[in-house]
């Protein structure tokens, strides 16, 4: 069927090739319960299970360095924490929030839901999917070892040069960082290739990009970001490698060197990425709240090209960053104004969420809840940054805390919100039950509130001319007060965080929820909860923007919806979960062949850590990962991608016709075989 | 970069995910993608822009450090032998030559001839990274080393970066002769040569530019 | 004989494949012309080397030109751009012109071409 | 929101509230701020209350007629609207754009020569050099050298040139001007002045590393006859102490190498040249504050425990053996006679 990863013909029968074990090194793993499963999967959902729950932990601990943060500030001349752990704290939270929490974040449910949402029945290169997970996961987990390995690096998540060389931080903190985020940057970049090649080939009959829920559109614009900009971080991140470990001069001010390529490298990377972090969230607010406002979304096309305007965009504003920097007045002026009309297209967004909201039937479930409150604290952190690309008047606001309550605003009140949106929203999709609303909202109203009484006040202190990134803060600089609130604050989003995991372990009991729990809009709603491992039992064919709804609803007389009697699910759903109706496909899915589970992914990305710490310590480690990914290479490539002893996952024979089908093929195989080798001879 | 180079690329002599679709199968259309192209083609020239960029960096590092005064050693432009890299280009540019008729050798079917062609290729590859070699060793030998100054390091980067590309393209350029070899590659599978050509291609084509703008054009 | 038979089963598998079925390639003759093409190049290239002083302010313009051109025959024909779906072309240059596009900008702040 | 970003500007007792600006470039900038801050407030205040208003006029009360399932007009965009929507920001924009420009170019425009006061400032991990370069129009008729406390005449425009040391630091004294980065290997400029005389405090706003947070400064604006008196003292060499308690002191700061690292004019003028860049201390006890301006220079024990351990300052690059209380007596003594 509509499987991309098909057996390889050839393999079956090359002569006496081990094609099962290409190294002999293990059997295939064919199990698809149980914790093994987990280590071998290549199914997009499980990854996106993996992701999500890897990052939820990230957040946890990055938040723990903040309220680390927050403790040593609540007063001035704060003692908690001296300033070296200070500085490795704020440099690790920054870290993590953005490379280990957001990003994978995102990765989450771009993984999981756009191959539901566009009809596919995996991404279209799962092990691959498999293989980015993993290193992610290495990678995160190799940065953060370095707290056991002599500390942590420490010089801030921008870590500018000159700073950042051999000279200034001589401990291998700074070598953690650079081999670490190379090493997710891998995996975002594979994830990037992979999930375009998803959208634009995968998409199931009749699902032109038009059709594509706004979600899928704004992942598949974060990619190509990081497709684009994974690669100069990774120019910029070798250089300062080459420094460090092999006295390269690129960073190098005594060799003449311009500490600005630095700056250059990472922004040309850094404002791309921020968008990266957001437009996502942008489009699971852009599903959520139509579902929830009961009407469309309002505008779609303009949504959708705002997205884009602003993925475009988002390249040619970098040097905002720089404006104190020295880069010349015509260089500020030119990026002033490429900055200020980047707030154009996110207008756009912002006022066509209203649209929708307007006039709506508005449900406030707490995934509405999250998603309104996106539409209105990221405003406060968009317009703050418009105050940033007025940039004579940056040269104050640079470096201070109005800077970290911007990008708090954007950040959390735009990024996270949207994640947890998404998370309330698909949750029953994902595991077949609602967490429950009522601690729902108490998450929501005490995260609301903790953000702002720890977000807000930044604003203050940062006019008042208090900086960024300084361990502590004298007396009497009329900062104390609002020090004490944002740190009050923090621990209410604390609190809040602790009520979400309350709540994840509380509703693990709660009744199945049913395919279709908020009377979705898009296809993700039309197959059973959580989904079969082959997502449709029937590929659908789509006709129209928001499909799920088109086949529930049709219209009156006077253009008002009614629901059908008759309408379909594109898979089993059991009797008692349907929503109104409904009814199920009647095909055999015995037939489906999904590719096969796999060690390879994981071995290959065990190579990486092995390499970077190689780096480090002794090259011999790293001469050993380096085998370990050459092998985990041509295991990888060589391990046809659908076991031929498994069964084709899900059943145990092929017809009849499949059996002649091999028999053919078996021939032709043998035939150029056998050639080749008298050529050969 | 050599790491991200072999996973995102696959094909080091690899089948590469799905690259064998089922021509015979009657349930499956060859092509069952929504645009018509191949998964794996799209993913490579995915790729391929993403190295656009990965380059680009790269050389305007090396181009601003160009026009900055060196404090030891000589500058990178004082050693140049033009004429020995001249050729060492041309040997490059003549393998995407070969490499192209590799391709069409395999899609006649010509199996004899697609070896001998990816083998020219390699071993014109491989030419091309020994004079790199040879270029790196004199230019030590006339006081520039990778640490001694800026030039130095950024030169020696760049052209690093592209000779470990190349060097993976001529991995790959092995590992498919050998499939060939075996029986393994039969015109069915030429796109996964198309595919290794694309990269080859590429890497030819940032030598195309590495020339002009870090050997020829004066600082 | 029999190798003559596989080969016919193999292309047509081949072409089966390619989308447009059986489109043109550009023949053998066609690659082995670019490949002239492009060795005449950069023998002018390499030239250009021995006149700098006789060239003056053509030279890097000229040099640029031929990149270029070098460049696009490479792209268009070996890597069959020409022939190939729009979509790759797509991919590929908008990687490249975004290249160029902020590596440009970039220089620029440093006064690089001033 | 807005609300508390207008009490932020009513706020008193900050020092380096950067929006109560006490000299021309600072309130540039604030007057520039202005503006732009009232058109955020108003679009704040639109897109909150349209947010509001819709939550509240339309959620959904679980209706008393019981028909839960009555549908809303399925609207599927406007695009008169939605243009409407672009065009207007793109205006209020441009507004905002023909605004800033003027002013980048403005700020960064070079004075004309002997116009402004020059200064050199030097930051280096964590504390800052000023080198005043002979300017007889200035009354400066033989260089000085300083740290930490930038004196500067009142009402004068006073032209900096920045240089690093070591790391990327940024100068910024808020109440007189914004930032500018203080960048190894490249030379920066930058403009200040003071409407009136007076004390302005300021900071290092680049992560520098251990003491980033230690790393501030004063500015210290004179009236004209301050500013002649201030110039006066400070070309003035300090005489050798030769007995007593000082004298001791002024042998130890030999001895216990503080001299292999500090000049002071006329006595210690060569340093060690693996010292790292060290405050000038010719005139230390014309300041107030000494080490980035974080201790008080008035009183002595600060002093004192500055030479007990100046690693209290993280990260300090003053690293010297252990000193008896007595040898500290002794050099403090010497050190209160270079005023
Ligand atoms: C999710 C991430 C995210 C997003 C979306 C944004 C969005 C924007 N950012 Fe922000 N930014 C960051 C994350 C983000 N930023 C981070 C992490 C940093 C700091 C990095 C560091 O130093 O550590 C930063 C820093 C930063 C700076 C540098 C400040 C400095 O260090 O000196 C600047 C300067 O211009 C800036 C500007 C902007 C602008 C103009 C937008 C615009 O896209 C916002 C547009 C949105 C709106 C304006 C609101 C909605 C619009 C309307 C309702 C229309 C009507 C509006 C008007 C007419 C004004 N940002
Ligand atoms: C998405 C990104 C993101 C998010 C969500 C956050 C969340 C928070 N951030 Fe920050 N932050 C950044 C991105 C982010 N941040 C970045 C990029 C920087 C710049 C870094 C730099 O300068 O280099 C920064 C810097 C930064 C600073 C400035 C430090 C400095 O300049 O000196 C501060 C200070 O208050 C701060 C605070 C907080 C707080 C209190 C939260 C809170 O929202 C956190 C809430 C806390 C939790 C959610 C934790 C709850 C967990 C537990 C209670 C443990 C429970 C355990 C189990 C369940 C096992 N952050
Ligand atoms: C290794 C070099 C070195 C030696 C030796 C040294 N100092 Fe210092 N000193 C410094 C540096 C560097 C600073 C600036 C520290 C900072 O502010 O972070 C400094 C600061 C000071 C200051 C404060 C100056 C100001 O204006 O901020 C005083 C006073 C001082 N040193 C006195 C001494 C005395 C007395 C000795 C000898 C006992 C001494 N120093 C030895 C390097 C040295
Ligand atoms: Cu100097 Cu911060
Ligand atoms: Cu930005």
């Amino acid at each position: 069927m509509a499987l991309t990863e098909e057996r390889p013909p050839l393999e079956l029968t090359a002569g006496d090739e081990p094609v099962r074990n290409p190294l002999g090194a293990f059997s295939r793993p064919s199990s698809s319960y149980g914790w093994r499963s987990w280590l071998t999967t290549v199914d997009h959902k499980k990854i996106g299970i993996l992701y999500g729950a890897t990052a939820m932990a990230f957040f946890a601990l990055g938040g723990l360095e903040a309220l680390l943060l927050r403790v040593q500030l609540a007063q001035p001349e704060g003692q908690v924490l001296s300033p070296e752990v200070y500085n490795q704290m704020f440099t690790m939270h920054g870290t993590t929030m953005v490379f280990l929490v957001i990003m994978p974040m995102l990765a989450a449910f771009s993984n999981y839901l756009i191959p539901l949402m566009i009809g596919a029945r995996d991404v279209a290169f799962p092990r691959l999917n498999a293989l980015s997970y993993w290193v992610f996961l290495f990678g995160g987990l190799f940065l953060y070892s370095s707290f056991f390995l002599g500390g942590a690096p420490d010089n801030g998540w921008f870590n500018y040069a000159p700073n950042s060389g051999v000279a200034f931080s001589p401990g291998h903190g700074i070598d953690f960082w650079t081999l670490g985020l190379q090493i997710t940057g891998i995996a975002s970049l594979l994830g990037a290739v992979n999930l375009i090649t998803t959208c634009l080939n995968m998409r199931a009959p009749g699902m032109t990009l038009l059709r594509m829920p706004v979600f899928v559109w704004m992942a598949l614009v974060a990619q190509f970001l990081l497709l684009f900009a994974i690669p100069v971080i990774t120019v910029a991140l070798f250089l300062l490698m080459f420094d460090r470990l092999f006295g390269a001069n690129f960073f190098n001010v005594e060799a003449g060197a311009d500490p600005l390529l630095w700056q250059h490298l990472f922004w040309i990377f850094g404002h791309p990425e921020v968008y990266i972090l957001v437009l996502p969230a942008f489009g699971i607010v852009s599903d959520v709240i139509p579902t929830f406002a009961r009407k469309p979304l309002f505008g779609y096309p303009f949504m959708v090209f705002s997205g884009i305007a602003i993925g475009f965009m988002g390249w040619g504003v970098w040097a905002h960053h720089m404006f104190a920097s020295g880069i010349g007045p015509v260089s500020v002026a030119a990026f002033s104004l490429s900055t200020m009309f980047i707030a154009v297209p996110t207008g756009v967004k912002i006022f066509n969420w209203i649209g929708t909201l307007w006039k709506g039937k508005l449900i406030f479930t707490t995934a509405m809840l999250f998603a309104v409150a996106l539409v209105s604290q990221f405003t406060i952190g968009g317009l703050s940054g418009v105050m940033h690309s007025v940039a004579p008047h940056d040269t104050q606001q640079t470096d201070t805390y109005f800077i970290v309550a911007h990008f708090h605003y954007v950040l959390f009140g735009g990024s996270m919100f949207g994640i947890f949106a998404g998370i309330y929203y698909w949750w029953p999709k994902i595991f077949g039950h609602k967490l429950s609303e009522r601690i729902g909202k108490a998450h929501f109203w005490t995260m609301f509130v903790g953000f702002n009484l720890t977000f807000g006040p930044m604003h203050i202190v940062g006019l008042q001319g208090m900086p960024r990134r300084t361990a502590t803060y004298p007396e009497g600089m009329g900062w104390d007060l609002m020090n004490l609130l944002e740190t009050i604050g923090s621990f209410l989003i604390a609190i809040s965080f602790l009520m979400w995991v309350y709540n994840v372990v509380a509703s693990r009991k709660n009744p199945h929820a049913g395919a279709d729990p908020w009377d979705g809009r898009t296809l993700e709603w039309s197959i059973s909860s959580p989904p079969p491992a082959y997502n449709f039992d029937v590929e659908p064919t789509v006709e129209h923007l928001d499909e799920w709804w088109h086949r529930k609803y049709g219209e009156d007389e006077h253009g008002r919806p009614v629901r059908r009697e008759h309408f379909t699910y594109l898979s089993g759903v059991d009797e008692a979960s349907r929503r109104g109706g409904g009814d199920d496909p009647d095909v055999d899915v015995s037939d489906i062949h999904l590719p096969s589970p796999s060690y390879w992914p994981i071995v290959l990305a065990l190579g990486l850590p092995l390499i970077a710490y190689g780096l480090i310590y002794t090259y011999w480690l790293a001469a050993l990962g380096g085998l370990v990914i050459i092998a985990g290479s041509f295991g990888l490539g060589l391990e046809p991608s659908v076991d031929p002893d498994a069964g084709h996952g899900d059943h145990g024979d092929h017809g009849p016709d499949d059996e002649g089908h091999d028999q053919e093929l078996a021939e032709v195989g043998a035939a150029a075989g056998g050639d080749d080798d008298e050529e050969a001879s | 970069m050599s790491v991200s180079e072999q996973t995102a690329t696959a094909p080091a002599g690899a089948v590469p995910e799905g690259a064998a679709h089922v021509p015979h199968d009657a349930t499956t259309p060859a092509h069952h993608t929504s645009t018509g192209l191949s998964h794996e083609k799209l993913a490579m020239w995915l790729f391929l822009g993403s190295e656009c960029l990965l380059f680009g960096g790269l050389i305007s590092t090396f181009l601003l450090y160009r026009t900055r005064e060196v404090t030891a050693g000589p500058p990178v432009g004082d050693i140049y032998d033009i004429p020995f890299t001249s050729v060492s280009s041309f040997v490059l540019l003549m393998s995407s030559l070969t490499m192209v008729l590799a391709l069409s050798a395999i899609q006649r079917a010509d199996h004899r001839r697609a070896r001998t062609w990816l083998l020219t290729t390699a071993l014109l590859g491989s030419t091309f990274v020994a004079g790199q070699v040879y270029e790196f060793t004199t230019f030590v030998h006339e006081g520039l080393g990778y640490t001694t100054n800026l030039q130095g390091s950024a030169f020696y980067t760049l052209t690093g970066f592209h000779g470990v590309h190349v060097t993976l393209g001529i991995l790959m350029l092995l590992s498919l002769f050998v499939m060939s070899l075996r029986g393994r590659l039969p015109a069915g599978k030429a796109e996964t040569v198309e595919i290794v050509g694309l990269y080859w291609h590429f890497v030819d084509i940032v030598w195309i530019i590495i020339f002009t703008l870090v050997y020829l054009i004066p600082a | 004989m029999s190798e003559q038979t596989t080969a016919q089963v193999e292309h047509e598998e081949y072409e089966a494949q390619t989308e447009h079925g059986g489109h043109d390639h550009p023949g053998e003759r066609t690659y082995v012309g670019i490949a002239v093409i492009l060795a005449v190049l950069t023998a002018a290239e390499v030239a250009t080397y021995y006149f700098e002083d006789q060239l003056g302010g053509l030279l890097v313009p000229s040099l640029i030109i031929m990149m270029i051109v070098k460049f696009f025959l490479v792209v268009a024909w070996f890597m069959h751009l020409r022939f190939d779906s729009n979509l790759f072309t797509r991919m590929f240059v908008s990687g490249l012109f975004l290249a160029i596009g902020v590596y440009v900008a970039a220089l620029a702040t440093f006064r690089f071409f001033t | 929101m807005a609300s508390l970003v207008v009490l932020a500007g009513c706020a008193s007792d900050a020092p380096q509230d950067m929006l109560e600006p006490e000299g021309p470039y600072a309130r540039t900038l604030d007057n520039l701020f202005n503006p732009i801050f009232w058109v955020a407030v108003a679009v704040f205040v639109v897109v909150e209350g349209v947010i509001v208003y819709s939550i509240v006029k339309w959620r959904d009360r679980g209706d008393a007629d019981g028909d839960a399932e009555e549908m809303p007009a399925q609207l599927h965009g406007n695009t008169r609207l939605e243009i409407g929507w672009t065009i207007v920001p793109a205006l209020v924009l441009a507004v905002i754009a023909v605004l800033t420009v003027p002013v980048i170019f403005e700020l960064n425009a070079e004075p004309a020569a002997g116009e402004a006061l020059e200064v050199d400032v030097t930051g280096a991990q964590f504390w800052w050099g000023y080198d005043y370069p002979t300017q007889p129009d200035f009354g400066i008729t033989e260089g000085i050298v300083t740290a930490n406390e930038l004196h500067i005449p009142a009402g004068q425009q006073v032209h900096l040139t920045l240089e690093s040391v070591d790391v990327i630091h940024s100068f910024w004294a808020p109440k007189l001007n914004g930032k500018r980065d203080v960048v190894p290997g490249r030379t920066h400029h930058w403009l200040l002045e003071a409407d009136e005389p007076g004390v302005y405090s300021g900071q290092c706003a680049e992560f520098c590393g251990l003491s980033h947070a230690n790393m501030r400064l004063k500015v210290v604006a004179h009236d004209a006859t301050g500013w002649e008196a201030w110039v006066e003292d400070m070309q003035q060499e300090p005489v050798a102490p030769v007995s007593g308690l000082a004298a001791e002191g002024f042998a130890l700061f030999q001895q216990r190498g503080c001299s292999g690292c500090h000049v002071v004019e006329g006595a210690y003028n060569e340093v060690a040249d693996d010292s790292p860049p060290s405050p000038n201390l010719t005139h230390l006890f014309s300041r107030d504050c000494f080490a980035g301006c974080i201790y008080d220079l008035n009183d002595r024990n600060e002093l004192e425990a500055w030479l007990r351990d100046p690693q209290r300052k993280a990260g300090s690059k003053m690293v010297i053996g252990e000193l008896t209380e007595a040898d500290i007596d002794a050099l403090y003594a010497y050190l209160e006679t270079l005023e």
